[in-house]
C-alpha cells in the first residue's frame, strides 16, 4: 500500500528519473529498508553500494515491482507508480538485471530471452522465424554474438551466459527502457564481456537512460559511475557525486570505519609441494601441468570459458580424468569422486553457490557444517554443541548478516550466501583449498576478512588455488598466476612478473597468435 | 560428441533443439532421442507379439488396441500439460466418473437428449478443473494433495449422486451408439477423439506462444513471473482443460458401458495416465515433456497389454511383465545417454 | 488376551436389554449389490428399531480388522460382516469372541479355525446369510448349457469366456462352480481364462484382445464375475461383429444387463442370475435382531432367494434397473 | 441412521495462531510452523468427534485408531526418508503384500518356524528395496516410474507365488498372535513397533550426520556431490531401508488378518502413505519434511476416518469428507504463511 498523503519531506516530486521516496520493508522480522528516499536522474550511472543484506537487491526489487514496499512508493518523472508486478515496472519501461538469473532449462536462449513476449503472428503462432531474426539481431546488436549460441537450452549454459540472457531480456522489450538496474552485473563475467558490457552501459547512459549499477568492485564504480549512494542497514547513508569522492572515503560510507588494507602481503610459501598435477586431461581440459606448495597462493587467471572451473572441478573429483596425474602430498590420487578428493584433503568452494554449493532450505548453522560434520560426531551423533559454535565462529570472521544462524540460508542476501559456502570450507581446513569466484558478490569488508582468512591459511600450510576472473584480486592475492585458455595452461606468472596487461596477454595468446576471435561460441560443436 | 556441461547440470545431450535444419537429421530431431527409444520399444512389442500370433498386427486388433487406451490415452494428454506445468493431477480419474454419471443422468432425465447429457458433462469438468486449479493458487494447496483430495472427494460425490448405481442406459441413443461404436473413414471415432485431442495440444504447446509459455512456466516460474507471464491463468487454465478432458473421456465410459459409471472403469486412471506421461518423457518437476512421446508411451502400454492378453497371459504374470517391460524400455533408452550413475536420475 | 478358537457357533452372547446396536461391514461397500443391501438393512433396523451402522471395508483384509476393533470399542452389540477376503475369518472371530458380540456373516462365508471355508469344519463355519457362490456359478454354467444347447451349437467351433479378476478368491469359486456346471452339461467346449479387472471397460478391452487370438470362432459362451464383466465381453464381442445370435452371455446380478434388456434391442446377454443384496440385508439384519432381542440362536445358513432372469422375465422378478 | 453432515460444517475452525515471542517458545519451535497446524487440526477432529461421540475418546478407540494406522505408519515414516532424498517410492504396498505372502508361506512350510517367516520377508523386502535402489540409480530409470513398474511387478510376483490367494494360517503361533494381540505395558505391540520404528527414523534424520546427508541429498543434489557424499550409498540405503520396513508392514499384514494377503490389505498402501507424508510438511522435489509431521498427519488421517466410520457417515460422504478436510486443512496451514498466491505452492 502507499504511503498516506501528505508525503514525507523532501519532495522528489517534479525530478525526472526514477525515485523512491520513504520506502521500508519488512520480512518478518527483518528490515531490509528503512526509509529510503532516493533519485535515479536520466543519462546518468548511479552506483548503489553498500555491505552485503544492506538492502540494495531488496530496494531494486522494489523499483521493479517485485516486491510490494511496506511503507513508501516509487516514482517515474514524478509521476507515481502503481507497480503491482514486474511486469508493470516492464511497462513502465524499467528494467532489471537481477542478481542470481533466472533460467528456463529446458527452452532455447532465444526463447528464454524473449520469454512473455514471444512474436507471433495470427491465432497466437509463435513466430518462428521473427524469433531468430530477433535473437541474431539483438545478439549481434549487444556484441554478444560470439558468446551465446541462441539454439543452445538453458540447462547447457554457463554462468557467465545465464547473466548474459538476463541482460538481454532487460534490453529487449516493446516499450523501451527509460531505467535500467544491474544488480552486480559482472560478478560472474571476465573481462571480455565486461568490456562490452561496460560499452553497453555508456550507451544507455548517453540515450538518457537512468542507470542503477551495483557493485562491490570498486575499479568498475569509478570508472562507470556518475553518482554514488550508498546503503548501510537499510538506510541511504549518503548521496555524493563520484569525482567528488575516493575509495576509502566511500568504505567509510559502507561500514562505518576505516579499512586499512584489502590484501595482506606476505611470503609464506615454503617449498613442501601439496599439490602436483602432471598432464592432467579430462573432457574440457587438456595437458595441464599444475604444482601448489603449501603456504603458497597460486591464482588461475584466464577468459570466460578457459576451462578454470573445469580443471576445479576434476582436482575436485567431479569430473573424469581421462589421463595424467594428480598428486597430493606426494601421494597419488584416483579421483573417482569428490569424496575421495575431500578425504584426500582438497576442498573446492564451488563458483555457482547456488547450484552448487548450497542447501537454501537449510539453516545457516547446517550449511556450514556439512563437511566437517565428521569431526563434530560421536557415533555418528552430530553434536549440537560444538555444530553451533563452530557456526558462529565463522559467521562471525566472515560477518555474516543474519538474525541468526539458525536462519535459512533462502534469507540471504547474495553476498552473505557466499559467505556461507566459503565458511564451509574455512571451516573444514583442507590440505588444498580450491576457491573458484571466492569474493563474488562480496562486500568488500568481508572481501578483506577472506583475504586474511586465506593469508591465515597459507600461513598455516594450506595450499590455495584461488580462480578469479577479478584482475586486481588476482595480483593482490596471488604468489603466482597461472593462465589458462581453451582448456590448457598458457603461461606462468611469478608476483613480481604479473600485471594486468601480462595476464590477458597470456589469456589471449592464441588469439593474437592466430588473429581469431577469443572463442567460439559454445553448443555448435555438438 | 560435445564439449562440456556446465557442473550444474548434467543433461541428456540430445534435446531436440527447436528451431534447428531440416533433412533426414529434421525428422530425427523431431521425433526426439526420448521417442526413438519408445519408437524401438513399441517396435519390438509388436515384432514380438506379431511372431507369436500374427492376428495381432491385424487391423481389427490395431483398432481394438486404439480403442482400449483412448480414454487413458485423453487423461494422459492432459496429464502431460499439467505435468509440463509443474503440477498434477491425479483427480483426473475420478473426474472422469463424475462425469460419465453426470452425462448419464442429464441424458435420461432430460428425456433422452444425447447434447445436454454430454454438454453438462464438460462443463462439470470444466467446472471441478476450475476449481482444483483455484484451491492449488489460491488456497496454497500443493497440487498433488489437491488433486489427492479430488481423488476422494469427486469419487464420493460421484458414488452420491448415483446412489453407487451404474446409471440409465445411452445405447438407444444414435449419438452415443456413434461415439461408442461408430466409425469415420475406417477408424472408430473413440480413436478419431483422441488423435484430435491429442493434434490440438500438441499443436498448442509447440507452435503457439501460450504452449511456450507453459513450458517457461514448469521450467522455471520465477522467471516466468519475472517475464510477465500471468502464471495463475496458465495453472488454472491447465487444471481446466485437464478437467475438461477427464469429462470427455467419462463420456466416451459412458458410450462404451452403455451407462453412467461411478467409479467403475474410471478407478487407478490417475496412475495409468501419470505413467504414461512419465514414460513417455515428461519430468515430474516440469517444464520437459511432449504430446508425441506420452502417446508413443500410451500406445506402447496398450500394446502391451493387448499382446499379453492375446498370448493369454493370466493377469499375474501380466503385472510382472509390465513392470519389467516398463523398466526395461527406460533402461534401454537411458543407455544411450551415458549419463554418469550419480544421483537420481531426472 | 489370546486362546485359540474351537466353535462357530457363540453361545456366550447374552441378550440385550436396551437398545440394541448393530454394525454391518461389508466388503466392496461402494458396489451397488452392497449399497443397496445396506439400503435394506438400514430400513429393516429402521423398522425393528435398532441401531445400525454400516461400513465400508473395500478389499481391504487389513481395514476388516481395524473396523471390528472400531465397532466393538463403540460397544456393538452385534455384528454382521462380508470379508473381503474369508482368510481374515478367524482374526474377526476371535475378536467379536473375546469382546462377546455376535457374529453373523453375509454373502460370504467364514471360518473360525481356519482361512479356508472351504476345508472348514461345519461346527467351525459361522453362521451365515446369503447366497452360495459355488451354487450362483452352476446356476449360472447350467443356463449357459441351455442356451448352449438350444442354439443347438457345435463345441468345436465355440469357446467359453471367463471374465474375473484373479485375486479375488470369491469370483474364482463361482466361475470354476459354472465351469464344472457347465462341462457337466456339455462337455468338451473350451474355455479361455481372461483376467479383467471387473469393470466393464476393462473387461471389453480384454476380451477384446482375446478375440484377436481366436479368430476362428463362431460362437462365443461368456460367464464371470459379475454382471460387468459379461457386459464388457458381450459388447466386446458384439463390437467385433459377432452377431447377438452367436453370443451366449449369461449375467451374474442382472442389474447391467437389465439395461441391454430394457433398451429392447437383440443382445447377446442371454440371462443372468438375479442375486438381490436387499434380501440379504434385510434377513441379516432380522437374524440378528432375534439373536440379540430373544436369545434366538442363528441358524447354520439361510439363503436369499435367486432367480434366473432374461430378457422377457426381469421385470417380473423385481429387478430394478437405475 | 447416517448422519449426512455437510463436510463444509466439519471443518477444523479454531487453528491456533504460530507462536508469538514469549512463552514457551522452545516447545513451539520444536513443533515446528506446520506441526502446529496439524496438531491444530488433530485437537479439532478429536474434540467435534469427542462431542458427538464419547466413545470417540475412550482408551479402547484409541488403541483400535493406533492399531489402525501401525501399517500405514510405518509405510508413511520409510516414504518420508525417501521423499527427503528427493526420490518417491510407489511400490511399497506391493512389497508389504509380498512380504505378507512371503512370511506366510515360509512359516508354513517350515513347520510352523516364525522366526524364519518374518526373517525371510524382512530379507525379501531389503532385497526388493535394494533392487528398486540399483535399478533407480545404475538403470538411471527415473524413480517415480523405477517404482510405478515395482507396484505392478511386485504385485505380480506376490500374486505368482500365492496363486492369488491368502496363504496359510499364522495366529496359531504365540509370536504371531503377540504381534497381532499382543500389549506391551498397555499399549498393543504394533504400536510399539510403529512408534520405535518412528523414533529410531526421527533420530537418524535429526541428530546424525547420516540425516544432515539425507536432506543434503534432497535439498541439492549437486551441491551434495560436491560436498563429498556419496550420493548412490544414500540413494540405495534409503529404498532398502523402504524395503524393510514395508516388509515389516507386510508381516504385521498377516499377523493382523491371519494369513499372508497378497494384495488384499495392502493396495493402496502407496498413495496412504505419500498422503500422510505430503500433509506433514514433506515437499516432493525433496530436503524438506520430519517424521514428526509425517506421525501428525497419519494421526490426523486416522482418527478423521474413525471419526467418520464411529459416526456412521457411509462411504460415499466418507470420501468427500475425508478430501474436503484434507484440503482445508492444508489451506488453513498456509493461511498463516501469507505467501503469495501466485504459481504453483510448493
Ligand atoms: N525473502 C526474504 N526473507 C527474509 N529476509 C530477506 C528476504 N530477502 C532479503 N532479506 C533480508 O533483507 C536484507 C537485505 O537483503 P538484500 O538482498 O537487499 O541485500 P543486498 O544489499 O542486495 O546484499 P548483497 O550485496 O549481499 O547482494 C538482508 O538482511 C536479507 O537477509
Ligand atoms: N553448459 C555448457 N555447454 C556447453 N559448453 C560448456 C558448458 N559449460 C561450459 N562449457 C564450455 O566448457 C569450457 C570451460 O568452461 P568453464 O566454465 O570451465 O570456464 P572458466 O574458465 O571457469 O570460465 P569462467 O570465468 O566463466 O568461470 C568452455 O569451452 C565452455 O564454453
Ligand atoms: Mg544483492
Ligand atoms: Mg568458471
Amino acid at each position: 500500500m502507499t504511503a498516506p498523503e501528505p508525503s514525507p519531506a523532501p519532495p522528489p516530486g517534479s525530478s525526472p528519473g526514477l525515485s523512491a521516496e520513504g520506502v521500508s520493508k519488512r520480512f518478518g522480522t527483518v528490515q531490509a529498508l528503512k526509509d529510503v528516499t532516493l533519485t535515479f536522474p536520466p543519462g546518468q550511472v548511479t552506483a548503489l553500494m553498500g555491505e552485503n543484506g544492506a538492502g540494495k537487491s531488496t530496494l531494486l526489487r522494489i523499483l521493479t515491482g517485485d516486491h510490494r514496499p511496506t511503507e513508501g512508493r516509487v516514482l517515474l518523472d514524478g509521476q507515481a507508480l502503481d507497480l503491482n508486478s514486474p511486469q508493470d515496472a516492464r511497462r513502465a519501461g524499467i528494467r532489471i538485471i537481477p542478481q542470481e538469473p533466472e533460467i528456463i532449462p529446458h527452452v532455447s536462449v532465444a526463447e528464454n530471452v524473449y520469454t512473455g513476449s514471444l512474436p507471433r503472428t495470427g491465432l497466437r503462432r509463435l513466430d518462428r522465424a521473427e524469433l531468430r531474426r530477433r535473437i541474431t539481431a539483438d545478439l549481434k546488436h549487444l556484441g554478444f554474438d560470439k558468446v551465446l549460441d541462441p539454439d543452445l537450452l538453458g540447462s547447457e549454459l554457463t554462468a557467465a551466459q545465464r547473466q548474459l540472457v538476463e541482460i538481454l531480456r532487460a534490453m529487449t522489450g516493446q516499450v523501451p527502457p527509460r531505467a535500467i538496474a544491474f544488480d552486480e552485473p559482472t560478478s560472474s563475467l571476465s573481462e571480455h564481456e565486461v568490456e562490452a558490457l561496460f560499452a553497453l552501459i555508456g550507451r544507455l547512459r548517453a540515450e538518457g537512460i537512468a542507470v542503477i549499477y551495483v557493485s562491490h568492485r570498486m575499479k568498475e564504480i569509478f570508472q562507470l559511475a556518475d553518482g554514488i549512494a550508498v546503503l548501510r542497514d537499510g538506510q541511504v547513508a549518503g548521496v555524493v557525486r563520484a569525482a567528488a569522492t575516493d575509495e576509502s572515503a566511500l568504505v567509510r560510507l559502507m561500514v562505518g570505519r576505516d579499512l586499512s588494507s584489502l590484501f595482506v602481503r606476505q611470503q609464506v610459501a615454503t617449498d613442501r609441494v601439496v599439490l602436483d598435477v602432471k598432464n592432467l586431461t579430462t573432457d574440457d581440459v587438456s595437458d595441464i601441468s599444475l604444482r601448489v606448495n603449501a603456504g603458497e597462493v597460486v591464482a588461475l587467471a584466464g577468459l570466460i570459458g578457459a576451462g578454470r572451473s573445469e580443471l576445479a572441478l576434476a582436482l575436485a573429483g567431479d569430473a573424469p580424468i581421462r589421463s595424467g596425474t594428480v598428486e597430493l602430498g606426494g601421494k597419488a590420487l584416483r579421483l573417482r569422486d569428490p569424496r575421495a578428493a575431500i578425504t584426500a584433503g582438497i576442498g573446492l568452494a564451488p563458483e555457482e553457490r547456488k547450484a552448487q554449493a548450497l542447501f537454501l532450505q537449510r539453516t545457516i548453522r547446517d550449511n556450514t557444517s556439512l563437511v566437517s560434520l565428521g569431526r563434530l560426531r560421536r557415533w555418528r551423533f552430530v553434536s549440537h554443541r560444538q555444530e553451533k559454535a563452530l557456526a558462529q565462529e565463522f559467521a562471525d570472521r566472515l560477518r555474516v548478516r543474519a538474525p541468526s544462524i539458525e536462519a535459512e540460508v533462502r534469507t540471504l542476501s547474495g553476498g552473505n550466501q557466499q559467505k556461507v559456502v566459503l565458511a564451509r570450507w574455512l571451516a573444514r581446513k583442507p590440505d588444498l583449498l580450491i576457491l573458484d569466484e571466492p569474493t563474488r558478490g562480496v562486500d568488500i569488508g568481508a572481501k578483506a576478512e577472506i583475504y586474511q582468512i586465506i593469508a591465515d591459511l597459507a600461513r598455516e600450510g594450506t595450499a590455495i588455488l584461488v580462480i578469479s576472473s577479478e584482475l586486481p584480486e588476482v595480483l593482490g592475492l596471488a604468489d603466482r598466476i597461472v593462465v589458462m585458455q581453451n582448456g590448457r595452461t598458457t603461461g606462468e606468472l611469478t608476483r613480481d612478473q604479473a600485471t594486468e596487461e601480462a595476464i590477458l596477454a597470456l589469456a589471449m595468446a592464441d588469439d593474437l597468435a592466430t588473429g581469431t576471435t577469443a572463442h567460439a561460441p559454445t553448443g555448435d560443436t555438438r | 560428441m560435445t564439449t562440456t556441461t556446465s557442473p550444474s547440470a548434467q543433461l541428456p545431450k540430445d534435446q531436440p533443439r527447436p528451431g534447428r535444419p531440416g533433412g533426414p537429421r529434421g525428422l530425427l530431431a523431431a521425433i526426439g532421442g526420448q521417442n526413438l527409444s519408445l519408437v524401438g520399444a513399441l517396435i519390438a512389442v509388436v515384432a514380438l507379439f506379431g511372431t507369436l500370433n500374427p492376428n495381432f498386427v491385424s487391423w481389427d486388433n490395431i483398432q481394438v488396441i486404439a480403442e482400449a487406451v483412448t480414454i487413458s490415452g485423453l487423461l494422459a494428454v492432459v496429464q502431460t500439460v499439467v505435468i509440463i506445468c509443474g503440477g498434477l493431477d491425479i483427480s483426473v480419474g475420478s473426474q472422469a466418473g463424475l462425469a460419465s454419471v453426470t452425462s448419464a443422468m442429464v441424458f435420461t432425465s432430460t428425456g433422452a437428449d444425447p447434447y445436454l447429457g454430454i454438454g453438462a458433462a464438460l462443463a462439470i469438468g470444466a467446472a471441478i478443473g476450475l476449481f482444483n486449479g483455484i484451491v492449488i493458487i489460491y488456497g496454497r494447496v500443493n497440487p498433488t494433495i489437491a488433486t489427492l483430495a479430488g481423488l476422494a472427494a469427486y469419487k464420493g460425490v460421484a458414488q452420491l449422486v448415483s446412489d453407487g448405481r451404474a446409471q440409465g442406459y445411452v445405447l438407444g441413443d444414435p449419438v452415443f451408439v456413434f461415439l461408442s461404436r461408430g466409425k469415420i473413414a475406417g477408424l472408430p471415432t473413440m480413436v478419431w477423439l483422441l488423435i484430435l485431442t491429442a493434434a490440438a495440444v500438441h499443436a498448442l504447446l509447440t507452435y503457439t506462444d501460450i504452449g511456450r509459455n507453459i513450458y517457461a512456466i514448469g521450467g522455471n516460474d520465477t522467471a516466468a513471473r519475472l517475464a510477465g507471464i500471468n502464471l495463475n491463468k496458465y495453472l488454472i487454465s491447465a487444471y481446466a482443460l485437464s478437467g475438461t478432458v477427464a469429462a470427455l473421456a467419462g463420456v466416451l465410459l459412458t458410450a462404451r458401458t452403455g451407462s453412467g459409471q461411478p467409479v467403475s472403469g474410471s478407478e487407478g486412471l490417475e496412475l495409468q495416465s501419470i505413467t504414461a506421461a512419465a514414460l513417455g518423457g515428461c519430468v515430474l518437476k516440469g517444464g520437459k515433456g511432449s504430446i508425441g512421446g506420452t502417446l508413443l508411451a500410451v500406445a506402447l502400454l496398450g500394446a502391451l497389454q493387448n499382446g499379453l492378453t492375446v498370448q493369454g497371459i493370466n493377469a499375474f504374470w501380466q503385472n510382472v511383465a509390465q513392470g519389467a517391460l516398463l523398466v526395461a524400455a527406460v533402461i534401454i533408452q537411458q543407455r544411450r545417454n551415458r549419463e554418469r550413475a550419480v544421483g537420481l536420475p531426472a | 488376551s489370546t486362546g485359540q478358537t474351537s466353535s462357530g457357533a457363540d453361545a456366550s452372547v447374552a441378550p440385550v436389554s436396551g437398545k440394541i446396536s448393530i454394525t454391518y461391514l461389508q466388503k466392496q461397500g461402494d458396489q451397488q449389490y452392497f449399497v443397496d443391501e445396506a439400503a435394506e438393512a438400514k430400513a429393516k433396523a429402521a423398522e425393528l428399531g435398532a441401531d445400525l451402522k454400516v461400513v465400508n471395508l473395500g478389499n481391504d483384509a487389513n481395514k476388516t480388522v481395524s473396523e471390528v476393533q472400531s465397532a466393538i470399542a463403540q460397544k456393538s452389540n452385534g455384528l454382521i460382516i462380508v470379508v473381503p477376503d474369508p482368510a481374515v475369518g478367524p482374526q474377526v472371530v476371535q475378536t467379536a469372541r473375546d469382546a462377546k458380540a455376535a457374529l453373523l456373516t453375509s454373502d460370504d462365508q467364514v471360518c473360525a479355525s481356519g482361512p479356508s471355508p472351504a476345508q472348514c469344519a461345519a461346527s467351525d463355519l459361522v453362521p451365515r446369510i446369503g447366497f452360495s457362490g459355488q451354487q450362483m456359478g452352476q446356476q449360472v454354467g447350467q443356463r449357459a448349457a441351455e442356451e448352449f444347447k438350444k442354439a443347438g451349437w457345435n463345441p468345436a467351433d465355440t469357446r467359453i469366456i471367463s471374465g474375473w479378476k484373479q485375486d479375488v478368491t470369491v469370483c474364482g469359486d463361482r466361475v470354476k462352480a459354472a465351469k464344472d456346471a457347465f462341462d457337466q452339461a456339455v462337455p468338451g467346449v473350451q474355455n479361455i481364462d481372461v483376467a479383467t479387472d471387473n469393470t466393464p471397460t476393462g473387461a471389453q478391452d480384454k476380451v477384446a484382445a482375446t478375440i484377436t487370438a481366436n479368430p476362428g470362432v463362431k460362437h462365443w459362451v461368456a460367464w464371470g464375475c459379475n454382471d460387468e464383466n459379461v457386459q464388457g465381453a458381450v459388447t466386446a464381442l458384439q463390437n467385433a461383429g459377432v452377431s447377438p445370435n452367436d453370443i451366449d452371455g449369461v449375467g451374474l446380478g442382472a442389474y447391467l444387463a437389465c439395461k441391454d434388456w430394457a433398451s429392447g434391442k437383440p443382445s447377446g446377454m442371454k440371462a443372468a442370475l438375479f442375486i438381490n443384496g436387499k434380501d440379504v440385508g434385510a434377513l441379516a439384519v432380522q437374524t440378528m435382531y432375534d439373536k440379540l432381542k430373544n436369545g434366538k440362536d442363528f441358524p447354520k445358513e439361510a439363503f436369499a432367494p435367486t432367480k434366473m432372469v432374461d430378457a422377457t422375465t426381469w421385470q417380473s422378478a423385481g429387478v430394478s434397473c437405475s
